[in-house]
């Protein structure tokens, strides 16, 4: 275990290098460059921007001075707005996505849970039927046009919320409610698939035999049991989630990472695109680890070196 | 009669792509305070599903308890009980040892909490109370190193280990009703014998009744007090265990009794009753059991043997015991089977 | 005696090794199993027998030791006809049924994935009726075979498991408790078979079961093991006759007999393994007591049982 | 226990007989593999078989919807822009929204037809360009349609195998192929997606090229998880034993005890997809003005949804239609491909 | 840490206390506000954004402001500036009371010392080179020649005196001196706090109407305004306190606003205009930025004044701003916007003279269309449109490929819709047929939409050059320098050169602005250039 933590964390090392790598250069790609943006600046100002930022260096040599930098710990400097370091910038914006993001999860993860089991163990009935048709049209109809109508109706004709802004808990429960429609549905949707299966399996009928209840047996043996797709899925959603919903940051006026990542990317702002890729993937990669050792937690037969024999 | 349990004319069917599968055809039977029922039988002849349905386990989605099914535990009709007044039962008064033991135990939760769990839950013993006592209970059915073996989960165990977890589990409650469904095939006969001893303990300790299934007739021979033969559904055959042992009269038991070597069998082959169980989709009309009958009459063709009586505690569901039937002498095998019968010896050395 | 077939040397297999819940399943045991012969295993449930044949058949790499099949460590076949071969020579009835079948195959599609593999059928009529014939040699009838594993009693499993097995034809077959979950009749049924077999096509077989007067009946030799190791070696009719090892000794004590009054008075040895008082610089090894006739025991045991003929 | 002994029978019923086993009635039924049990299985679940019959009707007026009311999609009409749904026939069945009004902010009806002096009838209205919006709505759903059957062929091709191998292998290989996946969702979808749009022409090919991408991770891991799972149960194991090549063990073992959740996670791929390609579209790599997909109209729509509401609510009611019988036929399946229920 | 009970006990109490005391400030005037977008720079030198030039602009303050009326008015300036006669050197008079918060008083170097600093190269400001290069002396130099900052032509002749030297006569330059770039910067405190500097509210002086309160930096969502009570004319500012909200949404906005959780909105997007049409709480003006599609001349069809003349004339710009904005935009038959400066004398607005030009004519379009096509001696055409990813752009681009193509015969137009960054990147490439793009000027005067045209103009990226036009403007800027009715005619006269002579680009429309505004909000103002709003006027009651 300890050997395998080791192992992982080498790799999680290189797989983060790699995506800032790729990142980088795929992002010189684009054409432009950060000042472009702002029409007004003459061709000898941009020079001298360039030059100011280093932008006017060959890419390799960009490219090692930023690894230089990250690994001092240091992202940059926004371009965006001007001169505002990356991870000031990062910290700044990263509290409302981040309690945001968890508020949805961790709601969403046990309403959806709640909704599969029954859904389960009420197959092909009207409780089934009805907890497949919430997953599926928080599935099928689009998060802005969700968050939206939450808003119009909730918040603009019944006055029961605050619409929108950021300025307590009260103003984060409509933006919770369209955030965690996702894990809502996947994890009902999974939950059931599997929990039918475990279901119809003998050491839930030995369970049975010991006198458990249903909820004993669905909370107790099977949940366990079902959890693998979910936590497969809810795992990297959780990253998803805490680094900012672009929708629902917008829809509720929530100054969120969301918002900002997409804007760095059009005006081509470098050194937060980077910033937010390097904290977004290294959550990713962070958590595809958590959840990989969760296999081995939730289901002891699965065993971590994952070894072929 | 002091009668724990009763069954009155069980009928089961499966239904399933095929067509409905009548596993069980008209059981009837009835458990003592204390005594231990054995089942034998063939296999697939319903000795499962007929225990699993006094639990009331058979899947909920394809199998059906018929109308008129009768289960009576303690006055209760267990077959037109409601799910939540099952649950109280369940572990408590009636358990069960199941017959897989590598699949009945749940992959993901560690086996010490697998038997702890009932002990809570009907017993209100605390969690370190659980603990300690299903320490015990694994160290009753004898797993070398019981503090180590209760952390790990049930992968970890050989099958018969996992099948004397299996039996701690239904042991821990002190039920009244243990219905072990094979409970020592996987085990070897030191242990067996361990596992039985412990069993008749609990039965003297607090007069629980047993049902026992198995098909070593060693076994039967060891625990049962009465034994019940079935076959194709329905059972052929119930009397004492010395009356199947030393007086069967239904000619599937003497078929099962001949086909069991002994330790000094050396004939080449073994007695085998020939052809193939009856097919439970399309039950043969009459006696099931005609068709590999050596003694097969032509009512067996056509009508369904009644169960007669052959002593107070004796019945078998044959046509040889109509009065009009020939007399005929159980086969020649069964007759030197049960003078070889160690017993046997031993009695008339005395 | 005949051509040996298997060579197990020295074979040791430890789950979790180096752990501190290392587990010595099979520690350091040697037999030879002959052409045509059948060797029974028993002893002591958890002693290592299933773990012992899983490890021939290769289902688990041997921690230590050597197991050779016709003279080839079966364990350093790589090449891919040459495992197909042995796949096919070699099979394994496993001890637990339900388990080891597909629970989304039909039966029909189990018994026939030896036959698929191994292209023994030449068309789909051959092999709807191979499977036909294999359904009713092992006590089924055709009509099961259009049906899913979860539709079968204990013993109807079981015997999908023999079928699937023999569908083969192999030459070596490893039969973990093949026949406990079966009544007397179809034990005596299958025996009869695999012993027809035997003698029709010379296989041979690993026998691992409990009940003695079976494997007695069906074996040439027996090893029986306790915790590991293999303690006695020996003739099935020597066994029986002069059980040397105190372990073997209280086995037979304790074989059930199918009479009620023989029951009733039985009297049973027990065997503690502390009663050995081994030191230290006792050799305990496998030690040919008399001619065929192997025993673990200490040098001075050895005499001592040799003083008892 | 009753004693029929005195119940009296003719005495040649006693006579030994043989019984003929063959007598007993033997139905040979044809046999079915796996799939096609399934399938008749799924026959028999109602809410799948409704959700079928709902899904082809819309798929044939799908492909026919476009050319029944003699409009084109494309056509720009902006002085009938922003119309109303009207359909003569239903126009006075009050409870439905298609007498062609609209309602302001301040709850007064608006009459844009009559106020136009408009004779024409479009049945679910017009856009902002005054461009028949059934016609659309139709023409959408058929590329919506086919983005479907896009995405759930990358997920299966690409995403099961992918994790299938990657879960099976273990080890070193599973390792680089989670490494894999983890740098391709690492690496901003958008710096990517623009990119694309720099090199491709935008249409079907470079949506699929963007599906291909990354919209696979998600089934590949889910895969992969199961895999872990199952692969060390003892039917694989027999099966090797007999010799299963590991891609059999994979695809005729594994596979079937996880339809459930691959079937489930499709359904999630598609919607997904269908909005992917929206973004696509709106960005400039997707489809072309004037083609619409569902994805689209619900994004127009979505911005007059106080306005205009029936533009969005018509494409969102048919994708959800589409998803929810999707879901249902999905559930069907999940339960025809598990043996344990009943029939 | 210190947990004791007492300890708690006590700093709860005089927390009670603050509020209370907070609370009676408060009770006064309270104005809440949506934003498009955080505020991303508050260094004054650094600002390119509205959001940012509207902050500066209440919580700051230069030399002028601009009123409700659009004009200019004195500020820090006491009184109007002497101006030389050759019309170059302008000396500033600063107010006697102008403070910064810290008590500091305003002063000439202040002006300097901003200025300065933002043509230092290294400052990175680019608003600051391009306001004042080629207009105060000397900036150019300093800015790309390192040459020494004392040599620009912003001096500090005494405390209170600032005079700026001017490269030729600007007739709008006290409008200028409202533009934040232009706003003073107190040296000691910007060098006191380095980096730091204008990080957050605490790091900033202010000398504005309003103080900046509970800003964090460029990533804050939510910020206040206070009065500043040591403003110069604090007596004629009736708000006690403003909230800002970043809201990116309108939808968002006009739902907050709908619910009373907010006053002013930000700018409605076109589809939420028509739900308010006839709304009294909406308040509209016509933005001074026109959109227009740039014709590449690089491409041999386009060289073509007939084919351009034909594709100008073929869209029908009424419907688009009426059917498919219906936002209050307007058709723009012109490449100077309409209601935004005045004649010098007559004060008659710049369209009044020239009218419309390339105004919708299909059967023209045809015409103008065939010749071309006949010059080129083709029968079709196939041109490449590269259309923005915003909303707008993505309609105005479907309609007008239609609208193309349908009036056009034989004309395909293939829409390439790119993010902002991409397109101009190929703008400058010149990599495009036709484009759709739009301008708003940051300084009230025709100019500074004229010289987008002129050869090689750093806008231009078309290829269009005209000598003509090109004479026309430096002529304008020159020679008629100091004469601004000749000015103005020239001005209008190289518009017609541009649109009616050359059909150089294809005027498409003048952008309204449309916002909500709560009923009881008083002379709420909103301006055409730089800063968008200015909240000092304002005040709250029925
Ligand atoms: N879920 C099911 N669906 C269909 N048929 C079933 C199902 N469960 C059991 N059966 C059938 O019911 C019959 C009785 O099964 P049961 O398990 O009771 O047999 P058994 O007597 O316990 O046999 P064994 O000794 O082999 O365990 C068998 O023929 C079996 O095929
Ligand atoms: N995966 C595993 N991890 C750890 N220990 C294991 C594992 N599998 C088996 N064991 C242990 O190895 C020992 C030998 O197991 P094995 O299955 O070989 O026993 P067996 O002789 O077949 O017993 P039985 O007769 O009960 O089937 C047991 O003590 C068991 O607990
Ligand atoms: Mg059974
Ligand atoms: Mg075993």
């Amino acid at each position: 275990m300890g050997k395998y933590v080791l192992q992982r964390i080498f790799y999680m090392a290189l797989t983060l290098f790699i995506v800032i790598s790729l990142t980088f250069f795929l992002m010189q790609l684009i054409p432009g460059s950060p000042f472009s943006t702002a029409a007004k600046l003459s061709d000898s100002q941009l020079a001298i921007m360039n030059a100011k930022y280093g932008l006017d260096q060959p890419l390799p040599v960009q490219y090692a001075m930023y690894m230089g930098n990250v690994l001092q710990g240091d992202l940059g400097v926004s371009f965006q707005f001007s001169n505002t370091p990356v991870t000031e910038l990062i910290a700044g914006r990263i509290g409302p996505s981040l309690s945001l993001g968890l508020q949805a999860m961790i709601f969403g993860t046990i309403f959806g849970i709640l909704l599969g089991i029954i859904a389960a163990l009420r197959q092909n009935t009207w409780l089934d039927y009805g907890s497949t048709f919430v997953a599926v049209l928080g599935k099928s109809i689009p998060s802005f046009v969700f968050a939206a109508m939450l808003q119009y109706i909730i918040g603009v004709q019944l006055g029961w919320l605050p619409v929108a802004f950021w300025r307590g808990f009260e103003y984060s429960i409509l933006p919770t409610i369209a955030l965690s429609i996702f894990p809502i549905s996947i994890a009902a949707r999974f939950m059931r698939t599997e929990m039918i299966d475990v279901l119809g399996s003998d050491y839930i009928t030995l369970a049975k035999a010991k006198g458990a209840s249903g909820y004993e047996i669905a909370f107790k043996h099977a949940m366990r049991n079902a959890l693998i797709p979910v936590v497969t899925v809810l795992g990297p959603l959780t990253v998803s989630l805490i680094t900012g919903s672009l929708v629902v940051e917008r829809v509720f006026a929530i100054p969120g990472l969301g918002e900002q990542f997409v804007t760095s990317i059009n005006v081509l702002d470098y050194s937060v695109i980077m910033g937010t890729t390097i904290l977004f993937a290294s959550l990713f990669i962070f958590t595809v680890f958590v959840v990989d050792i969760l296999y081995s937690i939730i289901d002891p037969r699965i065993r971590l070196s994952g070894g072929n024999n | 009669m002091n009668n724990i349990l009763e069954v009155k004319d069980l009928n089961i069917s499966f239904h399933t792509y095929a067509g409905e599968v009548q596993a069980i055809r008209g059981v009837n039977f009835e458990l003592r305070k204390g005594e231990t029922l054995a089942i034998v039988g063939e296999s697939g002849s319903g000795k499962s599903v007929t225990t699993k349905s006094i639990m009331r386990l058979l899947p909920k989605s394809n199998s059906e308890i018929k109308q008129g099914s009768q289960i009576l535990f303690d006055g209760k009709n267990l077959a037109e009980l409601s799910d939540k007044a099952m649950e109280k039962i369940r572990g408590k008064d009636i358990s069960m040892i199941f017959q897989d033991p590598m699949t009945s135990l749940n992959p993901t939760m560690k086996i010490g909490k697998q038997i702890a769990e009932p002990l809570i839950k009907h017993q209100n013993f605390s969690k370190s109370q659980a603990k300690q006592r299903a320490l015990e209970l694994l160290e009753l059915v004898g797993l070398p190193n019981p503090e180590i073996r209760i952390n790990q989960y049930p992968h970890q165990f050989s099958g018969g280990q996992r099948q004397r977890i299996v039996i701690a589990v239904a042991l821990a409650c002190n039920p009244k009703v243990l219905i072990a469904d094979e409970p020592t095939t996987a085990l070897d006969v030191t242990i067996q014998a361990q596992i039985l001893d412990l069993m008749k303990d609990l039965q003297n300790k607090i007069d629980t009744s047993i049902i026992f299934i198995t098909h070593d007739l060693g076994v039967v021979a060891s625990v049962a007090d009465r034994v019940a033969v079935m076959y194709g559904g329905k059972i052929v055959e119930v009397g004492t265990v010395d009356e199947i042992f030393y007086n069967s009269q239904h000619p599937y038991t003497w078929g099962l009794i001949s086909s069991m070597p002994s330790i000094d069998t050396e004939d080449d082959e073994l007695f085998v009753i020939p052809g193939s169980p009856p097919d439970l989709l399309n039950p043969p009309k009459g006696d099931a059991f005609a068709a590999r009958n050596r003694y097969a009459m032509a009512i067996d063709q056509s009508e369904e043997p009644p169960m007669f009586k052959v002593s107070d505690t004796h019945y078998a569901a044959t046509w040889l015991l109509h009065p009009d039937a020939p007399v005929i002498e159980p086969p020649e095998a069964v007759q030197r089977r049960r003078k070889q019968f160690p017993g046997n010896v031993t009695k008339g050395e005395k | 005696m005949a051509e040996k077939l298997i060579e197990v040397k020295n074979l040791k297999l430890f789950f979790n090794e180096g752990k501190k819940n290392e587990v010595k399943a099979v520690n350091d045991i040697s037999f030879d199993i002959y052409k045509g012969e059948t060797l029974g295993l028993v002893g002591e449930s958890g002693c290592g027998k299933s773990t012992t044949g899983r490890t021939l058949i290769r289902l688990y790499n041997a921690t230590d030791g050597e197991v050779n099949y016709r003279g080839e460590n079966v364990h350093d076949v790589k090449n891919k006809e040459k495992t197909l071969e042995f796949n096919r020579r070699m099979q394994m009835i496993f001890q637990d049924p339900y388990a080891s079948l597909n629970p989304r195959m039909k039966v029909v599609d189990i018994i026939a994935e030896g036959i698929d593999l191994h292209g023994l059928a030449s068309s789909k009529k051959e092999r709807e009726e191979k499977v036909h014939e294999l359904l009713e040699i092992v006590g089924l009838n055709r009509d099961h075979a259009g049906r899913y594993p979860h539709e079968f009693s204990g013993g109807q499993r079981q015997r999908i498991g023999i079928a699937r097995a023999l569908a083969v034809d192999p030459e070596f077959i490893i039969a973990d408790e093949p026949i406990s979950a079966l009544d007397v009749s179809i034990q005596a049924q299958v025996v009869n078979l695999m012993r027809k077999l035997q003698k029709d096509k010379g296989l041979t077989y690993l026998f691992i079961a409990h009940d003695l007067s079976m494997v007695k009946y069906i074996s040439d030799r027996i090893g029986v093991m306790y915790f590991g190791k293999l303690v006695e070696l020996t003739t099935s009719e020597e066994l029986y006759k002069n059980p040397l090892h105190p372990y073997t000794q209280s086995l037979l004590s304790s074989i059930p007999f199918p009479d009620p009054d023989y029951e009733r008075q039985r009297v049973r040895k027990t065997y503690d393994p502390k009663s050995h008082q081994y030191t230290d610089s006792d050799d305990v090894k496998m030690r040919e007591v008399k001619p065929g006739h192997f025993v673990y025991c200490s040098e001075k045991e050895m005499q001592e049982m040799k003083k008892t003929f | 226990m009753a004693n029929h002994s005195d119940k009296r029978f003719p005495k040649a019923m006693f006579e030994p007989a043989q019984v003929d086993e063959a007598l007993a009635e033997k139905i040979e039924k044809p046999s079915l593999n796996f799939w096609q049990d399934a399938f008749l299985r799924v026959r028999k679940n109602k809410a799948a078989i409704i959700s079928f019959i709902i899904l082809m009707l819309l798929v044939i007026v799908t492909f026919v919807g476009p050319y029944i009311n003699g409009y084109d999609s494309e056509t720009q009409n902006a002085a009938h822009s922003n119309l109303p749904p009207r359909i003569d026939a239903l126009a006075d069945v009050s409870w439905l929204p298609f007498e062609g009004t609209w309602e302001d902010r301040n709850g007064n009806t608006l009459y844009p037809y009559e106020e136009r002096g408009i004779e024409e009838s479009y049945w679910f209205g017009t856009d902002k360009f005054g461009r028949d919006l059934f016609t659309r709505l139709w023409e959408g759903v058929q590329i919506s349609l086919l983005i479907a059957v896009l995405a759930t062929a990358i997920d299966m091709i690409i995403g099961v195998s992918y994790g299938a191998i990657s879960g099976y292998f273990g080890g070193r290989v599973d390792n680089i192929m989670q490494r894999i996946i983890e740098i391709l969702t690492g690496i901003p979808n958008l710096v990517i997606v623009i990119l694309l749009i720099l090199v491709l022409e935008p249409g079907i090919l470079s949506i699929t090229l963007a599906l291909a991408i990354t919209g696979w991770t998600t089934m590949a891991r889910v895969v992969r998880g199961q895999v872990l799972k199952l692969k060390n149960q003892e039917f694989a194991l027999a099966s090797k034993t007999l010799g299963a090549t590991d891609f059999r063990i994979i695809f005729k073992h594994l596979m079937p005890n996880m339809v459930g959740v691959i079937i489930i996670n499709t359904m999630f791929t598609i919607p997904n997809a269908i909005f992917f390609e929206a973004f696509l579209s709106f960005i400039g790599l997707g489809l072309q003005p004037p083609d619409a997909s569902l994805g689209t109209l619900i994004e127009d729509g979505f911005k007059v949804m106080l306005l205009y509401p029936s533009q969005l609510i018509i494409p969102s009611i048919v994708i959800s239609i589409l998803m929810i019988t999707f879901n249902l036929m999905a559930d069907g399946l999940r339960d025809a491909f598990d043996p344990k229920m009943r029939d | 840490a210190c947990y004791g009970g007492d300890n708690g006990s006590d700093d709860a109490g005089s927390d009670d206390a603050g509020s209370d005391d907070a609370g009676s400030e408060t009770a006064g005037q309270e104005l809440r506000v949506m934003e498009s977008s955080a505020i991303p720079v508050m260094d004054t030198i650094m600002a390119s954004d509205t959001v940012s030039f509207t902050t500066m602009n209440n919580v700051m303050e230069g030399l002028y402001r601009i009123n409700a009326d659009q004009q200019e008015v004195p500020a820090l300036a006491e009184g109007e500036p002497e101006v030389s006669e050759d019309g170059k050197v302008y000396t500033f008079k600063i107010r006697e009371d102008a403070v910064w918060s810290n008590g500091d008083p305003v002063t000439a170097n202040d002006f300097v010392y901003a200025w300065q600093r933002a043509l230092d190269p290294d400052s990175g400001s680019s608003y600051g080179p391009y306001l004042m290069e080629g207009k105060i002396a000397g900036a150019s130099e300093v800015f790309n020649d390192g040459a020494d900052p004392s040599t620009l032509g912003a001096k500090a002749i005494d405390e209170k005196t600032l005079e700026v030297t001017l490269v030729k006569p600007i007739s709008y330059f006290n409008s200028l001196m409202a533009f934040p770039t232009f706003f003073p910067q107190n040296q000691a405190f910007v060098e006191e706090q380095g980096e730091d500097y204008a990080t957050s509210a605490d790091t900033i002086l202010y000398n504005g109407p309003f103080v900046l309160e509970n800003w964090d930096g460029s990533t804050d969502g939510e910020w206040v305004y206070a009065k500043n009570e040591d403003y110069w004319d604090a007596d004629n500012v009736a708000l006690d306190k403003i909230t800002f909200n970043e809201v990116k949404d309108s939808q968002t906005a006009v739902n907050a606003y709908e619910s009373g959780e907010a006053d002013i909105t930000t700018k409605l997007s076109s589809e939420l205009v028509p739900q308010y049409e006839g709304d009294e709480n909406m308040v509209s003006w016509l933005e001074p930025t026109v959109f227009w599609i740039k014709m590449n001349q690089t491409n041999e069809a386009l060289q073509n004044e007939n084919i351009r003349r034909a594709l100008a004339m073929a869209i029908d710009k009424q419907s688009l701003t009426d059917n498919i904005f219906n936002n209050g935009s307007i058709p723009a038959n012109y490449a100077v916007p309409k209601e935004f400066v005045q004649h010098p004398e007559t004060g008659a607005d710049f369209r009044e003279a020239n009218g419309d030009m390339l105004t919708y004519n299909v059967e023209e379009a045809q015409k103008f269309w065939q010749q071309g096509l006949e010059e080129l001696g083709v029968d079709s055409l196939e041109l490449r449109y590269l259309g923005g990813d915003s909303e707008a752009a993505k309609t105005s681009d479907e309609f007008i490929k239609d609208q193309l193509e349908t009036n056009l015969e034989g004309l395909t137009i293939t829409l390439e819709s790119v993010p902002f960054s991409v397109r101009l990147e190929r703008d400058t490439a010149l990599d495009y047929d036709l484009q759709m793009a739009g301008w708003g000027p940051d300084y009230l005067d025709p100019i500074s939409f004229s010289d987008l045209w002129i050869t090689d103009g750093g806008n231009n990226n078309m290829a269009y050059s005209s000598e003509e036009y090109d004479r026309l403007l430096k002529e304008a800027e020159t020679t008629y320098a100091n004469d601004p009715v000749k000015r103005w005619e020239t001005l209008q006269e190289a518009e017609r050169v541009l649109l009616e002579e050359d059909a150089a680009i294809v005027p498409i429309y003048q952008r309204q602005s449309n916002i909500l505004v709560n009923e009881n909000v008083n002379d709420f103002t909103y301006h055409f250039v730089g800063p968008e709003y200015s909240f000092y006027p304002i005040s709250m009651g029925e």
